[in-house]
């Protein structure tokens, strides 16, 4: 928690491979995951160093909210691969409650207001409301919420609400935050402003974060590294350090730098996602 | 061929309580009457003279002397054409062995009946004998008997042909003690066959020819009394046939009781009639006097040879 | 696609219609296989507690009884399921077209629909009377107590169900140039039709509810007589007679509703 | 076009022209045709009779509510008690479910029967019958509201550290409050009809007892002013629970 | 119809003004539409040749879709507008029938299959079921969906139901085509192999194409023109003509020109988006 930001590793690094850092906050090796029939990941290995924004892209259903799921410690991955947090090893199950998890959609429930919902996962924790409310009060500002906190989710805007999710997650403070294409939902020029913002946020409380995301423009903006992933089973196929200096300008995505990071990491992708859309649809015959 | 499209309203579902009009219906006494008739039952919600008064049904087996004054009194347009049973059909009963003796041990005992006229009957027992109706705990009676046998009522209300049997069926006849209202002066003729106003007035052949056919049924029944309760279990298979054999004796008993031993079934005694609609109106449950002459017409059954009325 | 895929098609269907055949029959052998566990609990329960027959009888007892007169049970059975048959059909037909009729015209539902709320409060028992009196003693006399009870959940749901229509789809049936009529029978009622589907499955029951209570305004054949004669007689075990009758019929009608709502909704399934 | 222009207020204005339509119809016809009492009597001899039985009445109406909302509640604490059990347990299930769609599918009048000779003619025979009528379509209704919880919602509840029960509490109980109100709604009507229903089969009072006196007295006028009590006494209880309903799904 | 693609336009014109074909397909000038107290859309101006590709980017709520409604026949502008199509004058009425529209969504029928979805426009015309499903079976192979003739749209991935939307849209034979956010919906990996294999199809058959989007990259790399709006009231800010040569590969958006005239668009948008995200949110606080 209290490590400082890494500075920006080195050049891109061809091959998956560990992560030269000598103690990352967290570490698979080896992870397998099946479901029945299906191989969901195979072989994984990836670490994520304390402090370090780390984003993945991949192909659709190439496993990367199985990850997070097992990460989240909502499921467990198959016996042999290796699973390390805070350098211990440890099961799947034993993460439940100690990683902070921000689910695809935002999730917010309806019948809690802005502030509520924020406050749900101190809640869970045993932290009596009103002490859990007047934390997520003084949050409010930063999160673009100030004066909104009796509001219901039904009177937000997409960008609001994910504002509130995120906020959520933030407020259950814990070393690592997986964020699972937090974005996604939203229209392309609320996007940029919400990665913006989210930069912002991030610079200030310095949290480790594991970021999902299909754009592949996204990726680049927010990460410190990019981990590309194969078709299914998923695995790592690429780590691609980004080392743009911070703090980002939008400006920065037509920036010779940035487009020649794009152009590596839409090569890589392009191959997998023709797998993937090639094997989906022969899938999809068999309903 | 030409026959005349009719419909007989019961009071309540096929049993051995209508056993003649089911044989004369089975044995064509009706179409050789030139009817063709309708057998329709009864139900918990259906009132006959409702559905007589308004041309529903021509001809209707109806509650009893109660519900014709009742029927008369709100403007009904409906006449009395015979009366079957002759005496009260219901007693009110208790355990031998019971704290009550005598009616005046009804005062603070637990009494159910029915209020479709029994209640009456009750009240009126009771002020013969000086008894106020809120000295003791009168309830509305359920289907079951059940209450009674399990001592849970100290007196409840029953049909000599339906409950008393089934009292009887489930504790010795002789553990039970009886009331009878005929012994506190009071006689309530039942199950009275009634056509509208207008029927009387414009078909009375018909209901000549519907009153021969029926009595011929009866007459029929009570002689061969397994052959009517097959005709009738005919109609309601699931029907108990032990308790439709005693029904259909008590009937026989109820329907030739008092004038009728002498003067035919469906016989219509004037006095019981006119002592009944006073004991009525001083109960309130009419509330003025109805003209009798018009309600009960004794003509048509008149008309018919008395042998062919005698069972 | 590929010819691996062609191949991985090929099997995948065989291989569920070589499932999908027992699998039918191993549902009906475990229904039956439950109904007989259910059946020998109760007897086993009613001989080993010693109940007495006036709270639950032994099955057997009621199943001879129904056997002693399987006409009555027959016959009740096919009378009631006519009445039940007759009052759901017409109270489903009615019920689609007044859904339509008030979405289509607003001054009309805001007229009457209250007053078809009002209706439903009222008990039909309290007057079924009147509909002998107006309907006689006929078949159609029960239909219509059923029909009464039918017709209101549908035309709710059926006016939920069309109001649930995407306007983006009412838009692009439009922008292809579509009449009211093409709208309604290509993209409205099918929209509605899960919705109305659900209303009709409650409607199996209620139909059913209205044959019974039909019954009881003075009518020979039936379940609903059944049901009445035994309650009357204190006959515990007939009671229980009619009751299984009933729920066979019920259960059979829910059945096969649903049977025909999968079917007809197959694009509703969950999966 | 005409939906966003039509104002409440014509919606109600048009709403009182139906109902005086059809109000003035019924006064036609039974004026018209001189109906007597026994086929139809006019609503003015109705309400004036309702007016004049109105002691009655009333008692009666308060007597068969008391049926009903005993009933209602006790069904409410039975549907929810069981799909709750099912929701914690969901080895409960497979047991409970065949066998209540199997009951729910058998029309309540037909239990009436064994639960007056069981229950005996006075208040509890409504009450278990009305209880009955109401805890299948609750429970039914809130099962599928259980049911329709998002996975990704339980994954994040659990990912927070929640045990079944927190997940139930603070996620499926409120997800399934929408569809438990709508049945529990519409569960209001029929427990007054049931409680009526059982009444005219037997009972100490209330309006179906009202009701069946009325028939056999043949005064068919408060007979129908008994039927106007009960309609509305449904629609009052229909309308409590639907302002329930608003006030408690705001977010809705 | 007929007409010959347009070679592509000269370079980027900074103002709104007409554009300078001759005889345009479709011609709007000086359209407003206001909903009540809303004004959606406030003089606006443009125009679009016969087979020109001509996509739409702005703020959310800026109006894309009123002006698409207006086009497509369902929404009629304010009086004072003038509305040509085929070089007549006409009301918005007049066009029902007459583009072939594709909303938001891809709104495909549960009910239907493939087929039965892709003949939804020719049935509404009268043509007999069986004709319409021979024309539609021929296409199929040409939208990747041969073979699935027969499945119903829950079975269908995203990518695949959105090719059958569009060709149900274009087997409803119109002079001009109405796009909106067609590719919205899908992940940005499918997106972009969508976005190839329109260009393939529109190559043949040269239909002109009106086109909503949010996604710069998307407006670049399919269009011969984007519009840029302004924020609400809408009205055309920019018109960027795009020369990059065609047939377009998917290289080409890491290259100089497509990165240039990114910049100059965002730029326009950024502008506007700021614009529309703090007026949505100063709106919101008054639910
Ligand atoms: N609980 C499960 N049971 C069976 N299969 C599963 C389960 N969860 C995931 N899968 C399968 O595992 C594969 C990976 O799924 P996952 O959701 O992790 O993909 P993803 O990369 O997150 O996809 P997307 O980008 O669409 O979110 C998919 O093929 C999916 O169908
Ligand atoms: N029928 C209508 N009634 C009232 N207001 C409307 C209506 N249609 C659109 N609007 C308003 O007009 C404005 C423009 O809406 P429109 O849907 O055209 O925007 P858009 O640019 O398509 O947005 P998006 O990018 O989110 O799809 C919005 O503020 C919207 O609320
Ligand atoms: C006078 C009189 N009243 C009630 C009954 C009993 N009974 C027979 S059928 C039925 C249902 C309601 O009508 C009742 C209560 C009777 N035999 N005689
Ligand atoms: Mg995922
Ligand atoms: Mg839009």
């Amino acid at each position: 928690m209290q490590a400082a930001r890494l500075p920006n590793p080195g050049p891109a690094i061809e091959a998956p491979q560990a992560h030269p850092k000598p103690e990352p906050l967290l570490e698979l090796r080896a992870v397998n995951k099946t479901f029945g029939s299906v191989t969901a990941l195979s072989g994984l290995e990836a670490s994520v160093a304390s402090g370090e924004f780390v984003t993945v892209v991949g192909p659709s259903g190439c496993g990367k909210s199985t990850l997070f799921n097992i990460v989240a410690g909502l499921e467990e991955p198959d016996a042999g691969g290796i699973l390390r947090f805070e350098g211990k090893s440890c099961h799947s199950a034993d993460l439940l409650g100690r990683v902070s998890f921000m689910p695809q959609r935002d999730l917010l429930f309806p019948w809690r207001n802005v502030v509520d919902n924020a406050i749900l996962a101190l809640e869970v924790e045993g932290m009596p409301r009103d002490q859990a409310r007047a934390k997520a009060l003084r949050m409010l500002p930063e999160f673009g919420l100030a004066g909104f906190e009796k509001q219901y989710p039904n009177q937000l805007s997409g960008g609001m609400r994910q504002r509130v999710a995120l906020m959520r997650t933030f407020l259950f403070e814990r070393d690592l935050m997986l964020l699972d294409e937090p974005f996604g939902a939203l229209d392309a020029l609320t996007r940029a402003m919400m990665q913006r913002w989210l930069l912002d946020v991030w610079q200030k409380y310095r949290r480790t974060i594991l970021f999902i995301t299909h754009d592949v423009d996204e990726a680049i903006f927010l990460g410190d590294r990019v981990l590309v992933m194969t078709a299914r089973p998923g695995s790592v196929k690429l780590e691609q350090v980004v080392d743009l200096p911070r703090p980002r300008r939008p400006e920065i995505v037509t920036s010779q730098e940035f487009v020649r990071l794009k152009r590596t990491l839409l090569d890589a992708i392009e191959e997998e996602s023709m797998k993937s859309f090639q094997s989906s649809i022969a899938q999809e015959k068999t309903p | 061929a030409d026959l005349q499209k009719a419909s007989l309203r019961l009071k309540w579902l096929p049993q051995a309580q209508f056993a003649g009009f089911y044989v004369a219906a089975a044995k064509g006494y009706y179409k050789a009457e030139g009817i063709d008739l309708t057998i329709n039952p009864g139900g918990p919600n259906l009132l006959t003279e409702n559905l007589v008064a308004t041309g529903a049904d021509s001809f209707g087996l109806s509650g009893g002397t109660d519900s014709v004054f009742a029927a008369r009194d709100k403007g009904l347009p409906i006449v009395c054409i015979g009366v079957s049973h002759q005496i009260t059909p219901f007693i009110f009963v208790t355990r031998k062995d019971g704290p009550v003796k005598t009616i005046q041990d009804f005062k603070g005992k637990t009494v159910t009946t029915w209020f479709t006229g029994a209640n009456h009957v009750l009240n009126g027992m009771l002020a013969k004998e000086g008894i106020k109706p809120d000295e003791l705990k009168i309830q509305p009676q359920q289907v079951s008997v059940t209450p009674f046998v399990d001592g849970n009522v100290d007196v409840i209300t029953a049909t000599y042909y339906n409950e008393y049997y089934s009292i009887q069926s489930r504790m010795p006849k002789d553990s039970l003690k009886i009331f009878v209202a005929e012994d506190y002066g009071i006689t309530f003729p039942r199950d009275t066959l009634i056509v509208a106003e207008a029927t009387a007035k414009e078909k009375p052949e018909l209901v000549k020819a519907f009153l021969r056919a029926s009595l011929m049924g009866w007459k029929d029944a009570f002689a061969d009394p397994k052959g009517a309760v097959d005709t009738v279990m005919a109609a309601a298979p699931t029907l108990d046939r032990a308790q439709q054999e005693f029904m259909l004796t008590e009937v026989k008993r109820l329907m030739t009781a008092g004038t009728a031993a002498k003067n035919g079934m469906f016989w219509i005694d004037a006095d019981a009639v006119k002592t009944a609609h006073d004991f009525f109106l001083k109960y309130g449950v009419i509330s003025k006097p109805v003209d009798l002459a018009a309600a009960y017409d004794a003509s048509f059954i008149q008309s018919i040879p008395a042998a062919d009325r005698l069972p | 696609m590929s010819s691996p895929a062609a191949t991985s098609l090929g099997d995948g269907r065989a291989a569920a219609r070589s499932i999908a055949m027992p699998d039918s029959l191993r549902k009906l052998i475990r229904l039956l296989v439950g109904l007989a566990i259910a059946a020998m609990i109760w007897e086993g329960a009613v001989l080993l507690f010693g109940i007495r027959p006036y709270y639950l009888p032994r099955l057997s007892t009621i199943l001879t009884a129904m056997a002693a007169t399987p006409r009555a049970y027959v016959d009740g059975f096919l009378r009631t399921l006519a009445e039940t048959l007759i009052g759901f059909a017409s109270g489903g037909a009615f019920g689609v077209l007044m859904g339509v009729a008030f979405f289509r015209v607003r001054a009309l539902r805001e007229m009457i629909f209250p007053i078809f709320v009002v209706s439903q409060t009222i008990p039909v028992i309290a007057f079924g009377a009147l509909v002998v009196l107006w309907f006689g003693n006929t078949l159609l006399a029960k239909a219509i107590i059923a029909f009464y009870l039918t017709f209101f959940p549908v035309t709710v749901n059926t006016l939920l169900g069309l109001e649930t229509v995407d306007p983006r789809q009412v838009d692009l049936m439009r922008s292809f140039g579509a009449s009211n009529r093409q709208l309604l029978l290509r993209l409205q009622l099918p929209t509605a039709l899960p919705q109305i589907f659900v209303a009709l499955r409650l409607a199996a029951s209620l139909s059913l509810v209205g044959a019974i209570v039909g019954e009881w305004f003075g009518d020979t054949t039936g379940l609903g007589v059944l049901l009445l004669q035994a309650m009357f007689t204190e006959n515990v075990v007939a009671i229980w007679a009619a009751l299984l009758a009933a729920a066979l019929l019920g259960t059979g009608f829910y059945a096969v509703v649903a049977a025909v709502e999968r079917r007809l909704v197959f694009w509703n399934a969950e999966q | 076009m005409s939906r966003a222009l039509a104002s409440p207020s014509l919606a109600v204005q048009r709403g009182i022209l139906g109902a005086v339509l059809l109000v003035a119809c019924w006064e036609g016809a039974a004026r018209g045709l001189h109906l007597p009492a026994y086929v139809l009597p006019a609503v003015s001899d109705i309400l004036a009779g309702l007016w004049s039985k109105r002691a009655t009445l009333i008692d009666a109406a308060g007597y068969t509510l008391l049926e009903a909302l005993v009933g209602y509640g006790l069904g409410c604490l039975i549907g929810i008690g069981l799909a709750v059990a099912i929701a914690l347990a969901p080895a409960l299930r497979t047991a409970i479910l065949p066998l209540a769609t199997a009951i729910n599918s058998v029309p309540v009048v037909g239990y009436s029967p064994l639960i007056l000779l069981w229950f005996g003619i006075g208040v509890s025979s409504k009450i278990v019958m009305v209880a009955m009528a109401v805890s299948f379509t609750i429970l039914l209704s809130m099962l599928a509201g259980l049911d329709r919880v998002d996975r990704r919602a339980v994954d994040l509840m659990k990912s927070f550290g929640a045990s079944r029960f927190g997940v139930l509490w603070r996620l499926r109980l409120p997800t399934a409050l929408p569809l438990l109100l709508a049945g529990m709604r519409v569960s209001t009507v029929r427990s007054v009809i049931v409680a009526i229903v059982t009444e005219m089969l037997g009972a100490h009072g209330g309006l179906g007892w009202v009701i069946y006196q009325a028939v056999l007295q043949i005064d068919f006028v408060q007979v129908w002013a008994a039927i106007f009590v009960a309609s509305a006494a449904s629609l009052a209880f229909f309308g409590l629970i639907g302002f329930l309903e608003r006030k408690i799904l705001f977010w809705t």
